[in-house]
């Protein structure tokens, strides 16, 4: 037998101006079930929670209506009142008698008689609520960091300082990301290697850091504190529990004429290599596109080469190596995949962006883009740091830099700005002033976006004490004319044409999404913008969530980013992570879908329309263990109480807890009695 | 990149000349940031006064006065680079176009006197024969600027070669071609 | 009239409604949900059945559910019970779906007004009253 | 027919399946019938008079039907579309039964009609049939006879019903599911009626009173269509088994049109096919909505 | 195979060689055309200029032509042509209200169903054939190729071409043995149809695509277009009477008929300002050393 209690609030005058507050109470206690029914000039109050606990012990209440402001007020805070008198807090509903009633109708008599009505309401829908108890899910207290760009190695960094283990996965055989191929750093000009080498070595010998490079996620599955990732290990034909890297390997390889991708293919690499000098874990791989012993293998021919083998003292050259799948629990994970950059060739990976012709898709020797340039002014670079042109090896008098290339055009697809350009030409001109006393940069820009601590200072100094000349204007046409370019552009300031003569051409070009990042956007269940950058859960106050709970990103994988800001979302991530491993458990409200496995008949229709894969399957089996059916099955973990399964199922033979059919008929019933 | 050349009608009377070039090219000049790369590409750039990164600001402020009396939408010579490369689709070619026919619409009086002449020649030996005869062409053209000895020492050479007919050809669908002039003036109007 | 209403956009509409001081029509009784996913046309039927005279069913605008696809299958099974209840011959005016957003007090306000002056137009609902719709010399093409 | 029923003995003697389910010749024409011995295949028919769907004893409700242990089920092409739906929706598994279908020119409106097919004796459901070549059947017997008489007499009415204003047709259908006697009797041969407790069986709580009230027919009436949105395999069944003549097919006839229009589906016999109802597209119409 | 042809009034002009060698060389190469029967002005530069809607109308009545005489695909050799007509086509078919209500500016029924194509585009096509009927191979003849602008545009359309680094001319010459010099301005605009009213302007633009062309090394300029080679041909005129060299300006038919075996006469050589003559007899001499 239901023993209801009602508290219907004044709200001081909010509702006692237009609804008769006493008069509901007093139709309240006319209520079947209703034991009590007391009005209250603030039921918020202290005092006011005060009645409710006594009413809940006199009376011994098995349900409480307020009748008050909205749920979204003040529901929590009744529901703890009702936990504190030692009712489940599932068995407490509000009449929303303000934002509902009181705030929008003028007439008492009608407001007053629709308050009565919501009462009811409340009250027959409590009278069929059940006990709930608060789901609480375990948390894996282990992070998954996938990049091992500067992002990466950051996050990383911080939630193992933060006291948690964490998994960094980098597809390269090294990690270090972009960032190590850099020259110098703006504003400050600070060597690139300099600042990120002593962090890379950090990550490696971490005890809270299981890095696994040459990797990639394969599949991700579970939920926020519960992933399952399968992580591809893909073989590095090296046993890298014993090699030492001694490069013994690398300095035998005959193959030396593969296009080295960390130079940006300025220089030349072997087929067994290290991606760079300072590569962590300093362990090489072998190319198996380009290994002749492999090539050689694939047409049958065995045996062939093998100057590595021979050269490997300690044998640890293993041709036989596969790919290896290794499963992982986790309990968050940070996507730190980074950028890459646009190229004005003729192929694109998206059909909807397309390559500069006039300016020879790319086809001009000279003419590089702003991480090649960053290659030929690094120490570590195919020249030694020394400006010296592709086509001759001549020292460049005269460079071009154009920005925007790709960047904000919309015919050629993409209609965004990439951010960091600005600031990285100005770096460009400097440092080339630098090396090249006696060189003039000119760079064509369209505005100089120069918004960050000492960044505008930084543009400056490249026009006024290196003597960048900045063009503002788009460049029409570039060609080839002798050995000089011909670059034909518009002073649009000066209002008139120019056309340079460059002796190199340096483009800052656009910075792109991560081809694939979609698949893995896929695996995550997160979404990502029309130019295939990731989705945070809101721009301004959930900048670096995701709408999938536990995911979190970090760095240029998001938008394009410049070193600052990306280790600056690289630390909230870790934070956000570290935040939720603090928890005890996972609190989830139970309002969750269950399932009648009696009457269920597995047509799996809930399923299918279920937005969050909840729903499994169940094999229902008899003492002899012969299956009897399947049915559905709901993850509790998962389920989010939306209740379209409910709503979808035939025989209705899945309910939403606190949301039940039986519970919405009572108050249709209610409302209409 | 979706040219609309012939322009779309249907949009309500614009207020200002953005729009109406937008009403009728279904082109935004108010997407053009000033780039230049237009006029970087333009073969006329360094002959003109405006050119037409200028044209497309001077659309963006709204100076129709001084836009439709500027000699310089008269040099444009319809090679159409800017339109292949304006990184904004604004087709600056198709705006130039439209502010010709709006000049020819509003006040013909103050159009370069041997363009328009050209250009009216031109059409009016279409809407007579259906097809142009060059020499015919010529004639009529310098008749109207009076400059009958420019260029004059190549029709001879012109002649000799069998380059230029006299006499110009009729086509025999040409009061098809006159109703097409009608319907079309009408319809801009 | 009863409003089934999901609980993160429309409700919310409607409290930001009242905290606007919105007056509207009283006859309306909201009935929250999780989500538009979670209404079921028989809702709608009971109401009725029940003796309500229009019914309101509103929720978030496609791709802001809070269940990211909950209303999506909401629209689909909507759209199937609308068209039926269409050929059915039922008087469309005491049906109103709708989109209301948690910042949509006023729209919210206007859905309410618009809905039950269209109910009122047509009076109480008599569709189930033998004695309304007997005597049709349709009785026979029906069999 | 001897095709059939060399098939029918073969499949029974080698114990390929111990049930044939078929039609035979009954006292009010055609019936279906269970035949599990060889010697009983002799019993089994094909003809106009066909019109039964028997992929409803492939039901898993029907557990009587199951303790005949593993069923070869004779099905004409629209069936097909049933057992498709069925194993879609994981009711039955492939590999446990055995499709026989037969090629069909069309049935008759009444079981026991001999008549030759015309535009008036043909059942609506089978006017511009497609699907005369039975697919997803493991042997396919009989010769392909030409199409029935096309000539919809059903799609005719529903255009009429919908010229009419809303109050007539509102008329109209609550005149017809008067005589509703709630005898579930539509759902009782439905095979897609798969449920194993149907909602109106339902007391806590009850969404559909089992009186004959107007609302509870309507409630009824529309949930069966609602739940076949997308199932329905139009076969007719729930119709022709109306004690009250309520004009059932018509409804399912309307909503398959609904589907049509709306989300561009049609039934189909591919068990892999998307469900109407199960899925979405971000675009879908919604001019219905404020 | 059959095609539609529309010449143009140029090419029964100052263009009438180009229209003489289009013919013999599509002969040659066993292409049959059809010159669409009453065919009009496209309007060209003035009607753009005067009247944008007559200038998408005007070329319209030629494809409606075209349509009903059942042609699929017309060539149109004339560049600045090629460019009115593809931007009709390609503005009906962009631009639903237009194409709506095309037949009642044209007074004839019009579905837009007509493909219009370049010189360019045909002929490589034919590239096969061509390099089978090649019986006089230009062998080390150096050409500069000469796209100019109208070619290209609209750029959506490019003649099937990249509008940006074309490739067609340079393929075709190939063919037949000449080499294409590699030069800069082969796409830059000569003037076009400033030639008249503004010819200072044309004299500039024409001039220094000569001296590029030149300068890189080539013999003679190859164009596919009536009002590119009046500006680059005639034009030099006055460089004979300054008596500076010059450099003959060759249709790439004319080219192609030489390389085919055709007669000059029947090519139309005669007809240039700048005569071919002289660098052809080097060539003869070359060929003769040759064997």
């Amino acid at each position: 037998m239901a023993r209801i209690g009602v508290f219907v609030c004044h709200c001081g005058e909010n509702i006692g101006r237009t609804v008769d507050v006493p008069s509901v109470a007093r139709a309240a206690q006319g209520f079947p079930g209703v034991v009590v029914s007391k009005d209250n000039k603030y039921t918020c109050s202290e005092p006011g929670q005060a009645i409710i606990r006594e009413a809940i012990r006199e009376h011994m209440l098995t349900g409480v209506v307020i009748a008050a402001c909205s749920p979204h007020m003040h529901e929590r805070t009744f529901r703890r009142v009702c936990a504190s008198a030692g009712l489940n807090p599932f068995l407490c509903e509000i009449a929303n008698i303000r934002e509902h009633c009181s705030w929008i109708h003028e007439d008492r008599g009608e407001a007053t008689a629709k308050a009565i009505d919501l009462v009811r309401l409340a009250v027959e829908k409590v009278k069929r609520n059940i006990p709930l108890e608060t789901i609480s899910i375990p948390i894996e207290r282990k992070a998954l960091v996938i990049g091992g760009g500067i992002a990466g190695i950051q996050a990383a960094l911080d939630i193992a300082d933060g006291g948690r283990e964490v998994i960094l996965v980098e597809k390269e055989p090294s990690i270090g990301g972009h960032m190590s191929q850099l020259s110098e750093t703006f504003p400050t000009l600070d060597c690139s290697q300099c600042i990120l080498t002593p962090r890379m070595v950090e990550v490696a010998q971490h005890p809270r850091i299981r890095l696994m490079t040459y990797s990639e996620v394969e599949s991700v599955d579970g939920y926020v504190g519960n992933f399952d990732v399968t992580i591809r290990k893909k073989a590095r034909k090296v046993d890298a529990t014993i090699c030492t890297g001694c490069g013994a390997c690398m300095t035998a390889c005959v193959q030396r004429k593969v296009s080295n991708e960390f130079d940006e293919g300025l220089s030349k690499r072997t087929a067994i290599y290290t991606p760079f000098p300072q590569a962590v874990p300093n362990i090489p791989v072998i190319d198996q596109m380009k290994c002749l012993r492999i090539l050689s293998q694939k047409k049958g021919k065995q045996d062939a080469c093998g100057k590595c083998l021979d050269a490997c003292a300690i044998g640890a050259i293993r041709f036989d190596q596969e790919d290896e799948l290794v499963t992982e629990k986790v309990g968050a994970i940070v996507v730190a995949t980074g950028y890459s950059l646009y190229s004005i060739g003729k192929e694109q990976d998206s059909p909807d962006i397309s390559g500069y012709g006039e300016y020879g898709y790319g086809t001009i020797p000279d003419v590089i883009d702003g991480m090649q340039f960053e290659r030929l002014a690094s120490a570590s670079g195919p020249t030694a740091g020394k400006i010296l042109r592709p086509s001759d090896g001549k020292e460049p008098k005269r460079i071009v830099f154009l920005q925007c290339i790709g960047s904000r055009d919309r015919a050629k697809g993409i209609d965004y700005c990439s951010k960091i350009c600005c600031m990285y030409v100005a770096k460009h001109t400097m440092l080339y002033r630098h090396k090249v006393h006696d060189g003039q940069a000119t760079v064509f820009y369209m505005d100089v976006r120069a918004n960050g601590k000492g960044y505008d200072e930084f543009t400056r100094r490249a026009i006024e004490e290196d003597g960048a000349v900045y063009m503002r204007g788009r460049v029409s046409r570039m060609y080839r004319d002798g050995d000089v370019i011909k670059v034909v552009g518009f002073d649009t300031l000066a209002g008139e044409p120019v056309t340079i003569d460059a002796d190199m051409v340096v483009l800052a070009t656009a910075i792109r999404p991560r081809p694939g990042i979609k698949d893995l956007a896929q695996k995550l269940s997160i979404s990502y913008d029309k130019h295939g950058f990731l989705n945070e859960a809101h721009p301004k106050l959930r900048p670096v969530e995701t709408n999938t709970a536990g995911v979190f990103l970090a760095g240029a994988c998001q938008a394009p980013r410049d070193i600052p800001d990306t280790v600056a979302t690289a630390s909230s991530a870790a934070a956000k992570v570290l935040g939720l491993f603090s928890q005890e458990s996972l609190e989830r409200e139970p309002t969750v879908a269950r399932v009648d496995i009696s009457h269920c008949a597995g047509c799996f229709t809930c399923e299918r329309v279920c937005p969050y894969g909840a729903i499994g399957h169940r094999e229902i089996r008899d003492r002899q263990g012969r299956l009897i059916k399947t049915v559905a099955d709901v993850n509790p973990g998962v389920c989010q109480g939306c209740g379209t399964c409910q709503a979808t199922c035939p025989s209705k033979s899945v309910e939403l807890m606190g949301f039940t059919d039986e519970q919405i008929f009572a108050e249709v019933n209610a409302i209409l009695a | 990149m979706a040219s609309t050349e012939g322009g779309v009608k249907e949009a309500p009377r614009a207020r200002t000349l953005s729009e109406e070039i937008y009403r009728r090219t279904g082109r935004q000049p108010a997407r053009c940031y000033q780039c230049g790369k237009c006029s970087a590409g333009c073969p006329m750039a360094e002959e003109t006064e405006l050119r037409p990164h200028d044209i497309l600001r001077m659309v963006g402020l709204n100076q129709a006065d001084r836009l439709l009396t500027a000699k310089s939408l008269w040099l444009c010579a319809g090679c159409e680079t800017c339109t292949a490369r304006c990184p904004n689709d604004c087709d600056p070619a198709s705006v130039i176009d439209e502010l010709r026919s709006m000049a020819v619409a509003k006040q013909p009086d103050t159009l370069p006197r041997n363009l328009m002449a050209f250009h009216r020649s031109f059409l009016d030996q279409i809407r007579a024969h259906g097809r142009i005869s060059e020499l015919g062409l010529m004639v009529s053209y310098k008749l109207r600027t009076g400059s009958l000895f420019q260029d004059a020492t190549a029709a001879p050479g012109m002649v000799t070669r069998g380059k230029l007919h006299l006499g110009a050809p009729s086509i025999s669908g040409v009061e098809e071609v006159r109703a097409i002039f009608k319907a079309c003036e009408e319809e801009e109007r | 009239m009863v409003a089934f209403v999901c609980n993160w956009c429309t409700y919310t509409g409607a409290d930001l409604a009242g905290t606007s001081r919105l007056t509207m029509e009283p006859n309306v009784r909201i009935v929250r949900l999780p989500c538009t996913g979670r209404i079921d046309p028989l809702f709608i039927l009971k109401a009725l059945e029940r003796g309500a005279d229009g019914v309101i069913v509103s929720g978030c605008h496609p791709g802001d559910c809070h269940y990211t696809s909950g209303n999506y299958h909401a629209r689909r099974r909507f759209a199937v019970f609308h068209d039926l209840l269409q050929f059915l011959g039922f008087e469309e005016d005491r049906l109103t779906f709708s989109w209301v957003s948690a910042s949509e007090g006023m729209k919210w306000k206007d859905i309410v007004d618009d809905a039950v002056a269209r109910v009122r137009a047509l009076g109480p609902f008599r569709g189930y009253d033998r004695e309304a719709v007997a005597g049709s010399e349709l009785a026979g093409r029906a069999a | 027919m001897k095709e059939l029923q060399d098939l029918a003995r073969t499949l029974l003697s080698d114990g390929t399946v111990q049930v044939v389910i078929g039609w035979e010749d009954g006292p009010t024409g055609a019936r279906p019938v269970f035949v599990t011995s060889p010697e009983g295949a002799d019993k089994l028919i094909f003809d106009t008079r066909c019109v039964h769907n028997l992929a409803t004893f492939l039901s898993p409700r029907r557990s009587h039907v199951a303790r005949l242990g593993k069923a070869a089920v004779v099905v004409k092409g629209c069936d097909a579309r049933a057992v498709a739906m069925l194993l879609r929706e994981s009711q039955i598994k492939r590999e446990d039964i055995v499709l026989i279908g037969v090629r069909c020119g069309g049935v008759q409106k009444d079981p026991a009609s001999k008549e030759p097919l015309t535009a008036a004796t043909v059942a609506d459901k089978c006017t511009g049939c497609d699907v005369r070549e039975p697919h997803l059947a493991d042997h396919v017997v009989g010769e392909l006879p030409q199409a029935p008489p096309n000539d919809d007499a059903r799609e005719r009415f529903i255009e009429e019903l919908s010229a009419m204003p809303a109050s007539e047709r509102w008329e109209f259908w609550q005149t017809a599911f008067a005589r509703c006697v709630r005898c579930n009797a539509c759902r009782e041969v439905c095979p897609l009626c798969t449920c194993e407790r149907c909602i109106v069986d339902k007391t806590q709580p009850r969404w559909i009173e089992p009186s004959a009230h107007p609302a509870a027919i309507m409630a009824w009436q529309i949930t069966r269509a609602q739940h076949h949105a997308g199932r329905c395999s139009d076969c007719g069944e729930c119709a022709r088994v109306c004690p009250a003549g309520i004009p059932l097919d018509v409804l399912n006839r309307e909503m398959a049109r609904i589907l049509q229009i709306r989300f561009d589906y049609t039934a189909t016999d591919d068990p892999e096919a998307p469900a109407p109802l199960g899925a979405f597209r971000t675009d879908d119409g919604q001019e219905f909505i404020r | 195979m059959t095609i539609g042809y529309y010449p143009g009034c140029s090419l029964h002009g100052t263009g009438r060689e180009y229209d003489e060698s289009v013919r013999a060389v599509a002969g040659a190469l066993g292409l049959t055309l059809r010159e669409i029967d009453d065919w009009s002005c496209c309007g060209a530069t003035s009607a753009h200029s005067v009247n944008p809607l007559l200038a998408v109308v005007l070329p319209a009545r030629n494809l409606a032509l075209a349509e009903s005489a059942g042609m699929t695909d017309v060539l149109t050799p004339c560049a600045a042509c090629y460019n009115r007509l593809a931007r009709s086509e390609h503005a009906v078919a962009t631009n639903p209200e237009l194409a709506e209500k095309m037949p009642r500016l044209l007074g004839r029924p019009f579905s837009n169903s007509v493909h219009v194509r370049t010189v360019l585009d045909v002929l490589r096509e034919s590239l096969p054939v061509i390099k089978e009927k090649t019986v006089q191979p230009l062998k080390g003849m150096k050409v500069a190729c000469y796209y100019g602008c109208l070619l290209l545009r609209p750029a959506e359309i490019a003649g099937g071409d990249d509008p940006e680094s074309p490739t067609f001319m340079e393929e075709i010459v190939k063919a037949i043995g000449a080499e294409p010099v590699t030069w800069n301005l082969r796409m830059d605009c000569c003037g076009g149809s400033m030639s008249i009213p503004h010819a200072e302007s044309v004299v500039r633009l024409s001039r220094a695509i000569l001296e590029d062309a030149r300068s890189a090394g080539a013999e003679a300029l190859v164009v596919a277009c009536p009002m590119c080679h009046s500006n680059l041909d005639f034009r030099q005129q006055a460089y004979t009477n300054k008596g500076e060299t010059t450099l003959p300006v060759l249709y790439l038919t004319e080219l192609l008929g030489l390389a085919l075996g055709l007669n000059a006469e029947s090519l139309g050589l005669k007809r240039h300002f700048v005569s071919p003559a002289p660098m052809l007899e080097r060539m003869a001499v070359a060929a003769k050393e040759a064997v």
